[in-house]
């Protein structure tokens, strides 16, 4: 009886630090308590709900910041959160999508006459979801995150239930999904084997001295080899991404965006999490991985790009290719003898940030196009549209050109970012391969200019209306993309306190 | 005796497992599972797992196989499927294949690594020491203090499945209904 | 004779990862989404498996705690995924994975 | 060897000192009593159910075979032995074999947990001395006992669902899925009051459960307040299936619902397993709520029935307390008209679990305030508050529910 | 005493920075105004455009001749947090090509009719003059390469939205091309800011302080001026990258040829002076027989492929092949004599390969086809129209009074030491310029009359003024260099200096008083 009976005492809770979670709990309840005692809400409130339910957490977020710059970054809840800038940064991203994505879905559901809260509330628990993972000191806890971010999305993708696309595409995202967190568990369960625990700060220390466990132990080489495979799965990289562009032409548009913004930040945010705070002493075991990884996402993404027809399934192999971007990134942030391996944890940050409202920005304007019943995606669909819609027109070749890496567009900044860190740490073959991929995929941002500018338009193709949320959403998201790429000192500024991470 | 449980067990596992990827009707899939579930379900009790052990009972067996069941019955496919015309030329024995080849590596990694693993422990007390409730106890120890943030993410994760579940069955007044089958 | 001989952690070890790969084969080689899904959940019972003798074999609490969570994960994940498997078959009661065809793979 | 038995067959103190030829048989011994027990107390209860019956409806009842017609079952049981065994052609022959053992079985292995006399009263928890080794008056006593029971108690949907579905014909699968759909269902609610016994007496051992109850004040039903105990008992009703919750076997509507193609012996283990439930039910709402094989005991004051052994009359005391539920089922069937159901899925969902709940939350609460002693007299109105108002807004959202669903057509 | 005082003037106004600009609020203008009052739109272009050729004007004229360092420099700190500014300036090399393309552009706008969409014509054009100030005026690495970036845009849809039938496909394979070298560059450009913080100890993408103060080891010189070179080779375009170019020419609008033989194609040859020669040095030398190699190779392949062409436009599109591998032949000759060639020429070809552009546009316009073997006998129909297309031929052709010949001729002359075999292979390409344009001249210009092209228009008076101010630049600088050279030969000076330094070899001969061509001489007496 090692425990005297009855005196458990609770980990203490910093009430204050879980603002944002509260918030949209918060907004959870009042969803679902208002969808469930009123008959029905007029319309767009509900998105409206959802979206300043986002707004406000994201604002308590950045109230936070300051609050964790001067306190150094540590573990709060049991060790099992972790309270530093990247885990803020993750939730401001991840806030940010729920707040866009809310407002398109509102429009969309109009479009299509639907209406109801349930979407909003699974928008804002994939949210929670994802700020759980990317703030997560705990791989049981990411687990847990990952998961509830996953079914919100699982759910979310299969939600049009008019079209059965969706549902197929649900179905696969699931069944796929199901299987790799299988993996990745496994994998958890394999590292616990070698280190004794499932506290990333825990395996770090246990990692630390060589006696408890030793350079070579097979446990956890295997256990991080299936985790990754897990995650990479999660973050649609080649060779795990065959998922991506089924789910992503059959999912609702604004769900795509939201699977292409919060979906792969707090994807990427947990593999940062995982890489390089519980097995940093390890890096060399696993940096070969992320390199080839990426390699092969940005080559594979951009060649298959190429191939396709339908701009739905196009923006999906670009976000393959983004991913690949991305995970240059962490590779380079695997170099921690580097004095500048930071710079590739912010960069990838920063990077997810800026893809966030870019890829919305895109999808809204896909969206848009795809008209009643979110079917006409056809790269044919856009023809004519710079004529037609000329301001949307010109937000979609902002976003495009920004997507391909145009300077004085934040997708431009984003790139710099990576492939600075990358050349910081001498990682030139990749940093090379990466620039010279992007050139192909930029093959298929000029096609889809190509019909929207350079085509006319077919007599079938039904006007386009712009309704007022989502034309807000994409002057935001085009705003935002070319102020950033003009001035992004600021951003840059705060960024660079990401590369801090707890446990390090 | 172990031995004999061991053997017990991991023959129901096995066979089990096996049922679910053989069988062609997914009822009998369905019950396949139940065997391989009973089976961990004892694998569990002689680990000192008893908590588990129950619990595994009553979630998966009490609660999920029976909602395969229900889903089987109630939208009625359980007609056999044929085994030989789902193949898709090369893509079976690939994966054969491939997975043969991942349980090698994991029973390399094991038995490779079995030595490795860290035998000191700070106490995991079961039955034996005479604390009748001692795992029990401690799960709860650990689940309201180390995982306490995984335990609140679990009402989270509830409200999805339910939210989930509403958006997915609920049907629209546009919406024909083409089901045979009601409860 | 035999009866002296006492199965080790690495047994159970090994039985899941057996597990894990009939599992992983009934993913790959199934059609039937089903079928696939009850796969996944054997491979979840496997990591599972090796959890608890993990815990068993290093006495540590938190492989069994972590298993409590798997099975509530377990839990949420069939009601989702049976959702959708009953959403798709109320347009059709036939379903294969591959009859998925409105999208190309 | 020693973990291993300990676990399987709960703790029991026989083993203390490894195995042994004794305490093993000993141990066969109480497999052998408990199954001979059972098998008899089903072929009793169906005579007394029949006969409490006929007396409510002023017949006379079963009263050829045997004296009072108790030989009646047996005549029946033995008629139905010698009938032919009928395979449907449509039938699913593996499953249909197999779906009756599956009922019959859990419906004996429930009743291992259940301790069946004992002492409790020396402080030994129960614990007797037979030949010369010390045991308990009960099958199996692991320490996740009640969860056994729950455990169990979800395994039995199976024997109904599949017996159902593998007669391969419309209504035997209409009232499998009926009542399995029932079955889950109560079991949230049947779960929920259960965990408000676990939450008073801290245990999930049967035996602890019963040694907590050591006088009338408090035995459970007392100490969670009577709603959980109410709660467990309309549950436990509809998991057996009996009415008024027999929509399973609804005669008007499905034939003999889902045992409509079984005969001969599968169709007696069926009605075996139903009985069988009955007995075992009582027995855990007994266990649960009333002190088990404890005797009555006011303050100090004890109902000792005298001249016979403490732990021998703790049996007594147990058949006494069960029987008096079994007459309760039996009169619950004699008078209530049966369910609709959708009244009881409304029962389940809308009532039921929330209040449980509900109650298991007010619990909680009271055992919070007085571990962190805060002010009882704040902190309970205080969280009557919270329950009411989340009440309020749940029977506000049924009424928008069912006006949303008038208006955009049913759902499922 | 002017100069010094606009000099101090510029201090308080940043000409460099209005340059830039005044075209981009122009764009931003042309794009938000009304739709129905299209006169309005062009009076927004032409304002802005003519007001940036202006301010061109007043910085040629405040320019510091004898100065060769950078001029009027602005310099702000603009992404701090990876050492970027905002640092603008310019310099004898610079210069001509700001004011090149200052001028270009607004004849441009003025003389030559989109057709369709005026709005987003003028629109990307003026973004587009935008994005080539901004390149020539960089003295920031990141910052040049978002301008060159930029440029893309713009011409990408004026290609595909204003081009003939092949326009998407040249569009794109001029997007693409140009991309895939940048891809190298900007690789090489964070690179060279990374590594120079090695010496620097800071991380700077400030060319000045990177290539006064930063120090590569050999090797990583080597390898970042490879870097640089992919992008300017493709853009220049050198031999074997040249590809798109044709195509590029061929399919985009007149508008578009002339801006992009007139100026963009410069950006190759300006980068290489700017970024290869000045960064590394000593690479830049050590790549030279590779470079030379690739430029002969060029204007032998640009000769050979213009005579083959049977369209009017592809054949100039391969003559301009061949003039830039002269540049680049003389770039990389490293004396000043030579690279003041280069920079001369590289402003002769805009304005005579753009007058030509300009003149095969208004064939098209009037005949709709380019093809020389359905031309015939213009000079008949249209006598003034073939004698401006003979002077501009001529020019091209390097011709001594016009032009083209004071850069070729320097060129030539200045590489002679350095590189003679490369020139004297390189020579050849004279005269086969001759032989092709001549040729070509002939063909569509003299013999009979056919039926289809009896009725050729004479030239308009909008068309002859536009013609006339090109002619006009043409025989002036022909005729009298001596005001070009003085501005550019004291910077061209100040970067062979430096690279003969840095690469401790020397390259300028002394042959100045061996040389006899008008040019050569006025050079030398600007020289003392």
């Amino acid at each position: 009886m090692l425990f005297a009976a009855e005196n458990l005492v609770g980990p203490s809770i910093p009430w204050f630090y879980l603002n944002p979670l509260f918030i949209l709990l918060g907004g959870i309840v009042v969803l679902m308590l208002v969808g469930s005692l009123t008959p029905q809400w007029p319309r767009h409130w509900y998105g409206i709900v959802s979206s300043v339910t986002a707004a406000v957490a994201l604002v308590s977020t950045v109230l936070l910041w300051d609050n964790v710059t001067n306190e150094k970054p540590r573990a709060i809840f049991g060790d099992a959160l972790a309270l530093d800038h990247f885990a803020l940064l993750g939730t401001i991203s991840i806030c940010a999508a729920v707040f866009l994505c809310s407002l398109l879905t509102s429009d969309y559901l109009q479009r299509d006459s639907d209406d109801g809260p349930e979407l909003y509330v699974l928008y804002l628990t994939a949210a929670i979801g994802g700020i759980i993972m990317v703030a997560s000191n705990d791989l049981i806890v990411l687990f847990l995150g990952l998961e509830t971010l996953s079914l919100s999305l699982y759910v979310l993708a299969a939600s049009n239930r008019r079209r059965s696309e969706s549902q197929e595409a649900g179905l696969k995202y699931f069944i796929l999904g199901g299987f790799s967190s299988a993996f990745f568990l496994y994998g958890i369960a394999l590292v616990y084997g070698a280190t004794k625990t499932t506290n990333i700060t825990g395996i770090f220390t246990a990692l630390s001295s060589s006696q408890s466990v030793p350079r070579n132990d097979v446990f956890l080489l295997v256990g991080t080899g299936l985790m990754l495979v897990g995650l990479a799965f999660k973050v649609a990289a080649v060779p795990f991404q065959m998922w991506t562009p089924d789910v992503y032409q059959g999912a609702p548009t604004p769900v795509t965006a939201f699977m292409a913004s919060a979906g792969k930040t707090a994807a990427f945010a947990a593999l940062l999490r995982v890489t390089l705070t519980a097995l940093p002493t390890r890096v060399d075991d696993w940096r070969p991985i992320i390199w080839v990884l990426a390699l092969l996402s940005i080559v594979v993404g951009s060649l298959l790009a190429v191939t396709q027809t339908n701009v739905k399934r196009m923006l999906a192999y670009s976000s393959i290719s983004h991913a690949g971007f991305m995970l240059v990134g962490i590779e380079a942030a695997a170099h921690p003898n580097s004095a500048d391996a930071g710079n590739g944890i912010s960069g990838v940050m920063t990077y997810l940030l800026l893809y966030t409202v870019l890829v919305i920005g895109t999808f809204a304007v896909v969206g848009l196009v795809a008209r009643k019943g979110d079917t006409a995606t056809e790269l044919s669909d856009f023809k004519g549209l710079g004529k037609q819609q000329p301001a949307l027109a010109l937000a979609l070749t902002v976003f495009l050109l920004a997507q391909a890496g145009v300077p004085l567009t934040s997708g431009f900044i984003a790139k710099f970012g990576v492939i600075k860190a990358a050349v910081e740490v001498h990682s030139y073959a990749i940093a090379i391969a990466a620039m010279v991929a992007s050139v192909i995929g930029a093959f298929l941002y000029l096609r889809i200019m190509v019909s929207v500018w350079l085509e006319d338009e077919t007599a079938e193709n039904t006007p386009i209306q712009v309704p007022f949320l989502t034309g807000l959403v994409v002057a935001m998201a085009a705003i935002f993309t070319i102020v950033i790429g003009v001035v992004p000192g600021w951003l840059l500024d705060a960024t660079q306190q990401v590369a801090a991470l707890t446990g390090r | 005796m172990e031995l004999f449980v061991f053997i017990c067990a991991a023959a129901m596992v096995l066979a089990g497992a096996l049922g679910v990827v053989l069988r062609s009707n997914p009822v009998h899939a369905a019950l396949s599972l139940v065997l391989t579930l009973f089976g961990i379900a004892v694998m569990f009790v002689s680990q000192q797992a008893e908590f588990l052990a129950a619990v595994q009972v009553v979630v998966y067996a009490g609660a999920i196989v029976v909602l395969f069941l229900f889903v089987i019955m109630l939208l009625g496919v359980d007609r056999a499927e044929n085994l030989e015309t789902e193949s898709l030329g090369v893509q079976r024995p690939l994966a054969i294949i491939l997975s043969l080849g991942f349980v090698a590596l994991l029973v390399t990694t094991i038995v490779q690594g079995r030595d490795s693993l860290n035998m000191r422990g700070d106490g995991l007390i079961t039955a034996d020491s005479g604390d009748h409730d001692a795992n029990i106890r401690q799960i709860a120890r650990s689940i309201f203090s180390n995982y306490v943030v995984a335990f609140e993410v679990t009402s989270v994760l509830l409200i999805v499945a339910v939210v989930g579940t509403v958006v997915l069955a609920r049907k629209r007044k546009s919406e024909k209904d083409l089901t045979g089958v009601s409860a | 004779m035999l009866a002296t001989i006492v199965p080790t952690s690495t047994w159970y070890l090994i039985l899941g990862a057996v597990l894990f790969g009939i599992g992983m084969v009934g993913v790959l080689v199934r059609r039937n989404p089903l079928i696939m899904f009850m796969s996944i959940e054997l491979m979840l019972n496997a990591v599972n498996l090796t959890f608890v003798a993990l815990s068993t074999q290093l006495t540590d609490i938190n492989g069994q705690t972590a298993v409590f969570f798997v099975l509530v994960v377990a839990a949420a994940e069939v009601v989702v995924g049976l959702g959708i498997i009953v959403a798709i078959m109320r347009r059709r009661s036939d379903i294969s994975v591959d009859d998925l065809s409105a999208l190309k793979g | 060897m020693i973990a291993i038995t300990r676990s399987l067959l709960g703790i029991d103190p026989l083993f203390d000192g490894g195995l042994l030829w004794t305490p093993l048989f000993i141990v066969i011994l109480k497999v052998l009593v408990v199954f001979v027990i059972g098998l008899v107390a089903t072929m009793l209860m169906v005579w007394f159910e029949r006969k409490a019956i006929a007396g409510m409806q002023n017949r006379i009842g079963p009263n050829k075979a045997g004296p009072f017609g108790l030989l009646q079952t047996l005549a029946d049981g033995i008629k139905l032995f010698f009938k032919e065994d009928l395979l449907p052609e449509r039938s699913d022959r593996l499953v249909f074999r197999l779906a009756p053992y599956l009922s019959f079985v859990p419906a004996f292995l429930a009743f291992a947990i259940i301790p069946l006399g004992g002492d409790y009263r020396d402080g030994n928890g129960g614990v007797v001395t037979w030949f010369g080794h010390q045991t308990r008056v009960q099958l199996a006593d692991p320490p996740i006992g009640v969860l056994f029971a729950l455990a169990i108690s979800s395994i039995a949907v199976y024997g109904i669902m599949l017996a159902g579905w593998s007669s391969g014909s419309k209504y035997p699968l209409l009232g499998s899925v009926r009542a399995s759909a029932q079955m889950v269902s109560y079991e949230a609610a049947l779960g929920l009051s259960l965990a408000a016994v676990i939450l008073v007496t801290g245990t999930l051992s049967t035996s602890g459960i019963v040694g907590s109850q050591s006088s009338l004040g408090s035995w459970n039903i007392v100490a969670t307040g009577v709603i959980p105990f109410v709660i467990f008992l309309i549950s436990a009703t509809a998991e057996l299936n009996r009415p008024p919750f027999d929509l399973v076997e609804a005669e008007q509507e499905l034939v003999g619902g889902f045992n409509t193609e079984y005969s001969s012996i599968r169709f007696s283990l069926f009605f075996l397993a139903e009985f069988m439930n009955t007995i075992t039910m009582s027995a855990v709402i007994v266990t649960l709520f009333f002190g088990g094989p404890q005797p009555i005991s006011i303050g100090n004051t004890t109902l000792d029935i005298p001249l016979i052994n403490n732990s021998l009359e703790g049996s007594i005391w147990l058949i006494a307390k069960v029987l008096v539920f079994l007459y309760i089922y039996i009169w619950f069937r004699a008078s209530l008209p049966r369910f609709r159901y959708d009244q009881l899925m409304d029962l389940g969902w809308k009532f039921l679990i929330p209040a449980s709940l509900g109650w298991f939350m007010l619990l909680a609460a009271q055992r919070l305030a007085d571990n962190e002693n805060w002010d009882q007299l704040i902190v309970m109105p205080l969280s009557i508050a919270v329950i009411l108002v989340c009440f309020i807004f749940m029977q506000l959202a049924f009424r928008a529910s069912s006006k949303n669903r008038e208006s955009e057509g049913a759902a499922f | 005493m002017i100069a010094e005082v606009s000099h101090s003037a510029s201090m308080s106004f940043p000409i460099l920075t209005a340059l830039i600009f005044v075209p981009l609020f122009g764009a931003i203008a042309v794009v938000l105004s009304s739709n129905r009052r299209p006169e309005w739109t062009k009076l927004i272009a032409l304002v802005s455009s003519v007001g940036t050729a202006g301010l061109s004007i007043w910085m040629l004229a405040s320019f510091h001749t004898s100065d060769g360092g950078f001029q009027f420099t602005s310099q702000h700190s603009w992404i701090r947090e990876w050492g970027i500014g905002w640092h603008l300036g310019v310099d004898g090399i610079s210069l001509f090509l700001v004011v090149l393309t200052g001028l270009l552009f607004p004849l441009v706008i003025v003389g030559i009719d989109p057709h369709h969409g005026h709005k987003r014509y003028l629109a990307w054009l003026l973004l587009l003059e935008a994005g080539v100030m901004g390149s020539f005026l960089s003295l920031d690495l990141f910052l040049f390469f978002a301008f060159f970036e930029i440029v893309l845009v713009p011409m990408y849809f004026l290609i595909g939205g204003w081009g003939y039938d092949q326009r998407v496909y040249a569009a794109t394979k001029f997007f693409l091309y140009t991309m895939l070298g940048s891809a190298f560059m900007l690789v090489g450009i964070i690179a060279t800011a990374v590594l120079a913080k090695n010496s620097l100890g800071y991380v700077t993408f400030d060319l000045v302080v990177l290539a006064e103060q930063a120090s590569f080891g050999t090797n990583t010189a080597r390898w970042l001026f490879f870097a640089f070179a992919i992008a300017f080779a493709v853009k220049v375009p050198l031999f074997p990258l040249h590809t798109w170019l044709p195509d590029a020419h061929t399919q985009a609008p007149t508008g578009g040829s002339v801006i992009l033989a007139g100026v963009l194609l410069k950006l190759g040859t300006y980068g290489f002076l700017r970024f290869g020669l000045y960064l590394f040095p000593e690479a830049a030398v050590w790549a030279k027989p590779l470079f030379l190699t690739l430029a002969v190779a060029g204007i032998l392949w640009g000769a050979i492929a213009a005579t083959m062409q049977k369209d009017l436009k592809r054949l100039v599109a391969y003559s301009s092949v061949a003039h830039l591998g002269f540049i680049v032949l003389g770039t990389f000759a490293f004396t000043s004599v030579a690279l003041s060639g280069g920079v001369m020429q590289m402003v002769n070809h805009g304005i005579s390969t753009g007058a030509l552009f300009l003149l095969v546009g208004m064939i098209y316009e009037r005949r709709h086809t380019r093809q020389i073997s359905e031309l015939k006998g213009l000079q008949s129909v249209a006598p003034i129209f073939a004698a401006a297309f003979m002077v501009v031929m001529l020019s091209s052709i390097g011709v001594p009074g016009l032009n083209g010949f004071v850069g070729e001729f320097l060129i030539l002359i200045g590489s002679f030491d350095n590189a003679r075999w490369w020139v004297v292979v390189g020579t050849t390409g004279v005269i086969l310029a001759a032989l092709y344009l001549l040729w070509a001249y002939q063909r569509v210009f003299h013999g009979e009359v056919d039926e289809a092209n009896a009725s050729f228009p004479e030239i308009t008076p909008r068309e002859g003024m536009l013609l006339l101010t090109f002619i006009a630049a043409i025989v002036f600088t022909g005729v009298y260099p001596k005001p070009m050279l003085s501005r550019i030969e004291p910077s061209v000076k100040v970067l062979v200096a430096h690279v003969e330094e840095r690469s401790g070899r020397t390259f300028e001969p002394d042959v100045v008083e061996v040389k006899k061509a008008p040019a050569a001489e006025e050079e030398k007496q600007e020289g003392h």
